[in-house]
């Protein structure tokens, strides 16, 4: 471990460039003033740049090595995407500055939603949600305003497959339904049956991705959208996945009455060690007047080129409202602007052909090295599941020792453990923007770990050995809470 | 690779897509810009948008951000990393997570902090979700008049579904504050007090706090960080301190950047973690006994509780909340509590030139950087004189209150200087005097 | 820290200077200003100077940097490390380094490359040294006329106390470029071809080379290397190559920021290595037989050699070079092969647009990205003319050659679209019909 | 050793965003135009990032480790100095654009021309020279100038002391003097015997750092004054060690006609990884007509404001000439001019004052560790040299090994075997942005190598341990010249 910053602060330090001289405050009630300065570290500017310069190097990342995590998207950040949303002018608009000041970002927020309607196939978008899960928020809130505005009270459950990511029961939970699992098939698709036999007037609707998280295309999606929304449901389009199929087929055209796009996936905006992302969200037309604000309208102006203005409460009444106190997270949305302006409309369905090119050469060539798939029989999307079951019953090593031994080898490890349906499970994604030589480089350690796995089964399972640390003790760290550092206990 | 991947052509890589679902067109997409190109789009439109000296705050606010913040933001390896779930290839975030944690819980001298949520106003309805959490037998939620209405309209999208009863509180009209008599505690789950709060005025937190927790009810504080190197901490208002703080993290080193991105910060009492939403980094040892960190109580998130999770939120705001670590270590406590100073003062020096004007403020509170002012005249038409003098005035309150029309919120950091305050007192003096639009118009 | 020191106070520390040294003021210092505010300063200087429609080359070239490039540079372990002296904990430096002699050397067909000079000009006056040291007998160089006159005045500045001569060229007024015939290369050192010259004409390299090479005579080649994406290399001139290539690295990813930092480079044959100056990076193995990188062959240099060192540099332009690997590798051979080809596609796109007006370049050779043309009218009025309406229209050859006083030296890249020429042109057509000064005037 | 960027090029591959498109071009004669496409490395942006990413992350560097290099003043680079620099307006600013179009940016440069001459105490500086030994080569070529203006051509012979620097006597040379060395004496002064010995009609002038490269100031600097010019010789300041002084004396006061400024030292420019630098020159009165063009003049407008304009030839018919095509390295000038705003007046007698306070401090503490000093009995300026003979003597261990294995103990070497003339030094500058922490933290890792190399010589000698590689061949690399990657020999 570093020092923590707090550990390198002394007394009186201060980089002293930074700050204002200061003044003295008399006009204020005394009781409300603090009485100590507030305790933050204090450091010179060295300090501080050296500190964290030194901690973000030992960060994986994708800009330092291959990181296949399934369901992630870990694709690479186009560069000038940051530069340009990092333009002063934008930097510096207020976001309740009048909009007579922001027709340049107005510009560009309104031709995205445009260009997410297109992709997604949906009547509208509108931009608001800060990430995929507020995204499902919205999507289901939109989702019980309709079947409210229609007076239907009985709709009370939402049906999730059991492949499902966990922020779709979260999400709704948090929209006040129940939530209803739907098994899947031996094949890896929804259990048709078991989904006919849970749909009724209770349900309000379906949330799926598709492809799902189990690395294959849903094959009777229409089939699924017959008997939803023969129930009187609706149909909620998880888009995490949205980058196997963009430019391929819309979601739209598969039935769906709601998507969230998670545009730091499928539209390469920074994951930046656990976010920001957006969450847009798109709805058929029956949905429209629900989708939450603000949105942007371009209006034409009297020189007749496009005026453009917020949307809020007044101008969408029956709107499910605000999710921000602002405009959601603009800098994101500027990024994902500038990669579709840079993929444009041939570049898109090059997203999905070599993102499910690399997923299938990568399958492919693991299954040839002695790797068990968990779908053999299915093509995978841009993503596919490898299962280590055997290789654990045999060896006494699971995924999670296998994942950390693949850190030792210098690529980040899949995604372990989810979907929970598949035992000892790899998750693996590999993106369209790696090369046949980084794949074949993860081929050989993922073989190389296997071999360790079956002749020095030790050395894997206290896998790492080569990071800054040894495995951690996840359970301690529930068990003796340490979440703040103190001065008292710790110096 | 088709070959190795066993298909004749990309095309085969789709084949177990139904045919019909595969006529795609995309002709609202445009074609493709190369990187040139998209620089010369994007740097028009932003020379378009001009640069304004800007006195409007109301929520998200202009400071000065060193320059090593965002170099250090966007190094790849913070920039480019995911959520640090393999916890031994994310030492980086994680211990900056564990760092953030304890100075936000300094800052609002709290026990625990989680790792950052979306932004102010979703932080503060999840706040109200876990004080719901909490009490157990009330939903009921008491939110003053005064509080950013924003702020409000969030609060009631996100807890609407859950049933939770949300009370508005009204504010003395003379003072802008809540007063703490007669407050309808009894039975309420929790009271959510904002300071500053909406206008800028500094409520009597301390008197709030006591009423609240002699009626067993939660005190959620709703704060801006920056006014905390001058105001005390919600953990030292009245004798216990409130329970949960939640703000608007933008103010600590990320820039306005049009609304976002920007964060949500949350801290409570040790006893509440538990009930705390989004992720939180924890220091524990590896098998040397090496102190490392580590994503820590994930049984709360949704990964792992699903329909039973704290909340439904998985990506946070990391990056930001990376920048405003920087930017609080690099501040350290002498330079927060000069930059609130120097706000303050400025404020102060602001109105000071105002006064010649007649132009006072609104509300007797004090107030920390943001004040209500009354013109005397519609705010959007003083507003627009002044806009083209260069300055953004402030925010026309008639926007959230018809009887607020004449009246200007406006907001001055640090990043003014005096001439900045002499030029503010010149626009708005040519405003109401006709003058500047008559300039235009000739 | 005075204590551990032994001093009682910092004075002390300064004991050995003697006193009537120490009585210091610095008035013409000014007093310090706060990052914020020196960032406000510059930010506002920055504003005054504006952004234009810039169509001058002349020796420094605007061209599109991917915005990958400065981000990488600036990392601070790039940024701030020192000249990799300790090769073991500097690799990242010098296998770049490596790699960067590799491009360079490639790119003008030649085997050996340093890794940098500090620009342009002064790397032909390095060249023109290691030449006479090269070849022993002679110190006469052949200078064209057409070389651009700063690369001659700073050739003269850094050569004349070693007693080089330098002869100057004379062009053909018709085509603007060097013949073949007729030059006076008996006992010359060596000859220097610059391709293209400084009115963007291309010159018939292949014969000069060879009539040099004949004569027994080096051939220095300074070269644009974005040209080279399109032109051939040095080390393909003639049958032989020429012996030494020298140029300005700026327009591989640096940016013209005022006018540096750029920095030269330097490519020879393998023969001549030992007499170049400047550092260079080698590959070795280490003590596993691991291959690693160091700089190498540091007997030629000053800190080693001394007085007899092949130069006095030392420091050099190493992050400017950091810049221009990254960008030789984002644009790779398609990349910069297509840059130079729009670059030239945009010049006669432009002198498509001007021929209309009369206007049409000044010499017959073929050009690269840039053109002599003659606007017959005085050169400053008719620049003064078009910058009123935003656009810098080129380089006054007024100011280095009585002769051209009517003439531009116009520069067209990449960066520049159909609608920035077309705009070129009424600015033009407006200047030269008097229109645009007279509007000023009204 | 990472793969080359060479070695991850595969045929065809392209960072598709980045270039345009194109064009066929017929109207240049065929035989100009290259016949295949330049051998440059074809990869995707990815792939690029990662590589650099990655290489830079082998780097010791001052934001990421202590670098206490003599003579070379690592100190930290403040970040707004870069911002600023790169604002987009100084970025676009083409060097022949308009003078009208370059006010602020003059305007700047005017000032830094200002305040160096303030602390140097000179008559005049111009910017123009874009590293220390361009401004050494400068600054003697004005020498001799100003002895040819004189009609004395009879001065052939530069003077340097045996400590001084290799820029020296190498300037010497190229402009076209004799170098004759002089020695020091026992404490590290000039020996002003040998001094008044070898002063003649030929000697041009003396060329002198004061605190010298042995880490102390030489006091009888008032008499080498004289003795100099006594010879009619001229005094040339080495600026290299200005930041022990700055603030504190004034070269011009200590008798100076030239001096050149490192601003990559004293004025915290970054390195960048061996430039670039900026090395303006000042002079005494009767240099001015001789300083190298363009310098930056500022007359006063008709508006009352100052107008800025370059200084050419036609200005100053007698300067040396130019240096550079255009006008240095103004970037980094700019950032110098950002730093030495941001220091103002009295901060610069505080990096004096502190950086030679973190010198004395770290020599008196390394002392007491059991290190022996070059010069016990001095003070030391900003730097200082320990001497490891008697360990090498009893060890075998060199100053080269225990150089080596500091950076195991991850900090930089101090400077080695410079200066020449003391056996085995370490030549140690801590510089004042570093805080007494990190000093302690280096003190103890010297102490730990002593220990090392007494106890176990073999793993010192056999540094580093650590690093990416280990020792490198230096003698492999002269003799076995590879300085160019080729693709034949090495796929
Ligand atoms: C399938 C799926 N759905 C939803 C989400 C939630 O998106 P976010 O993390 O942006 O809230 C994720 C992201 O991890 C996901 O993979
Ligand atoms: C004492 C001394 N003189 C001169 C120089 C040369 O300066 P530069 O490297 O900027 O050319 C140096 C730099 O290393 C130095 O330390």
């Amino acid at each position: 471990m570093n020092r923590l910053i707090f550990e390198r602060s002394r007394t009186g330090r201060v980089s002293a460039q930074l700050a204002p001289a200061g003044a003295v405050v008399d006009d204020i009630p005394p009781a409300l003033l603090r009485a100590a300065p507030p305790p933050l570290p204090e450091a010179a500017e060295l300090d501080v740049v050296r500190h964290y310069t030194r901690l973000s190097q030992k960060n994986f990342s994708i800009d330092t090595q291959f990181y296949p995590l399934g369901s992630c998207t870990m694709k690479y950040n186009p560069r000038a995407a940051n530069a340009l949303a990092m333009l002063p002018e934008f930097l510096a608009h207020h976001p309740l500055a009048p909009e007579a000041t922001g027709q340049g970002l107005l510009a560009c927020l309104h031709e995205l939603q445009e260009i997410l309607c297109e992709v997604s196939g949906m009547a509208g978008v509108s931009l608001a949600p800060m990430a995929g899960a507020q995204g499902e928020f919205a999507g289901v809130a939109m989702i019980r305003a309709w079947h409210r505005s229609r007076g239907d009270h009985a709709r009370s459950e939402i049906i999730v497959p059991d492949a499902a990511h966990g922020t779709n029961p979260a999400t709704a939970t948090m929209c006040g339904y129940a939530v209803r699992e739907v098994p899947t098939d031996r094949s890896g698709n929804v259990d048709l049956d078991r989904l006919r036999a849970a749909v009724g007037p209770q349900t309000a609707g379906l949330m799926l991705t598709n492809p799902s998280t189990l690395g294959v295309f849903e094959q009777r999606i229409l089939d699924i959208r017959d008997i939803v929304h023969g129930a009187g449901g609706l149909l909620y389009y998880d888009g995490a996945n949205l980058n196997a199929i963009v430019g391929k087929v819309k979601p739209g055209a598969m039935g769906f009455d709601v998507i969230h796009m998670n545009l730091h996936k499928t539209f390469s905006t920074p994951h930046g060690g656990g976010g920001p992302g957006a969450g847009p969200v798109g709805v058929a037309e029956r949905l429209l007047p629900f989708l939450p604000i603000p949105m942007v309208a371009c209006e034409a102006g009297s020189d007749g080129r496009g005026t453009y203005r917020w949307l809020t409460e007044a101008d969408r009444p029956q709107s499910i409202g605000r999710l921000s106190a602002f405009m959601g997270n603009v800098g994101v949305l500027l990024r994902a602007y500038v990669y579709a302006r840079m993929l444009g409309r041939k570049g898109m369905a090059r997203v999905a052909e070599f993102a499910t090119l690399n997923a299938n050469y990568l399958m492919v060539e693991l299954a040839r090295a002695g790797f068990d798939l968990a779908y053999p029989a299915r093509r995978a999307s841009h993503e596919f599941i490898v299962t280590l079951k055997r290789l654990k019953d045999e060896t006494g090593v699971s995924a999670m020792d296998f994942a950390k031994r693949l850190l030792d080898k210098g690529v980040h490890a899949p995604t372990t453990y989810f979907p929970l349906l598949v035992p000892e499970c790899l998750l693996i994604e590999p993106t369209e923007t790696e090369s046949k030589e980084t794949l074949d480089a993860f081929v050989a350690a993922m073989k190389a770990v296997l071999e360790e796995a079956r002749t020095q089964p030790d050395l894997v399972k206290s896998a790492p050995h080569t990071m800054p640390v040894r495995r951690l003790d996840d359970v301690r760290a529930a068990r003796e809470l340490d979440v703040v550092w103190k001065k008292s206990t710790r110096t | 690779m088709l070959d190795a991947a066993g298909v004749g052509g990309i095309d085969a890589l789709f084949d177990e897509i139904p045919a019909q679902l595969k006529q795609v067109r995309l002709e609202r997409v445009p074609e493709a810009l190369n990187e040139m190109q998209v620089t010369r789009l994007l740097q028009e439109r932003a020379a378009q948008d001009g640069r304004w000296s800007s006195f409007i705050g109301a929520g998200a606010y202009e400071h000065y951000i060193p320059a090593a913040v965002w170099q250090l933001v966007t190094r790849g390896e913070f920039y480019s990393a995911y959520t640090p779930y393999q916890a031994e290839a994310s030492q980086g975030t994680l211990q900056l997570l564990y760092e953030y944690q304890s100075m936000i819980a300094g800052l609002t001298g709290l026990d625990a902090a989680n790792a950052s949520l979306y932004d102010g106003a979703s932080a503060l309805a999840e706040a109200i979700l876990m004080a719901v959490r909490l009490h157990k037998s009330s939903r009921r939620i008491l939110l003053p008049a005064n509080l950013h209405p924003h702020y409000a309209a969030v609060a009631r999208a996100l807890t609407s579904s859950q049933g939770v009863e949300l009370i508005e509180l009204s504010y003395d009209s003379r003072r802008g504050t809540i007063t703490p008599d007669a407050l309808p505690l009894d039975g309420a789950a929790a009271l959510v007090i904002a300071q500053p709060n909406a206008f800028g005025g500094l409520e009597d937190v301390h008197a709030l706090t006591d009423r609240a927790h002699a009626h067993g009810v939660l005190v959620i504080a709703v704060v801006n960080p920056v006014s905390l190197g001058l105001l005390n901490a919600p953990g030292e208002w009245g004798t216990q301190g409130a329970d949960i703080a939640v703000g608007e993290g933008q103010p600590l080193g990320v820039p306005l950047s049009g609304g976002g991105p920007y964060f949500g910060f949350m801290t409570c009492k040790a006893a509440h973690i538990r009930q705390m939403p989004g992720r939180i980094a924890g220091r524990t040892v590896d098998l040397d006994g090496t102190p490392g960190f580590t994503l820590t109580l994930q049984a709360r998130e949704q990964h792992i509780r699903r329909s039973k999770a704290t909340s439904n939120i998985c990506t946070n705001q990391g990056l930001a909340v990376t920048a405003a670590t920087i930017h609080m270590a690099l501040l350290g406590p002498a330079g927060l509590q000069r930059v609130a100073q120097t706000c303050h003062a400025n404020l102060l020096a602001l109105l000071e030139r105002l006064q010649p004007l007649g132009v006072r403020p609104r509300f007797s509170a004090s107030c920390f950087h943001e004040v209500v002012i009354d013109v005397g005249a519609p705010a959007p038409a003083v507003l627009a004189a002044m806009r083209a003098q260069g300055v953004l005035g402030g925010f026309d309150l008639g926007q959230w209150s018809p009887e607020l029309s004449s009246s200007l919120l406006v907001c001055v950091t640090e990043t003014k200087t005096m001439a900045d305050l002499d030029h503010y007192a010149q626009a708005l003096a040519a405003a109401l005097s006709g003058r500047s639009s008559q300039e235009r118009a000739s």
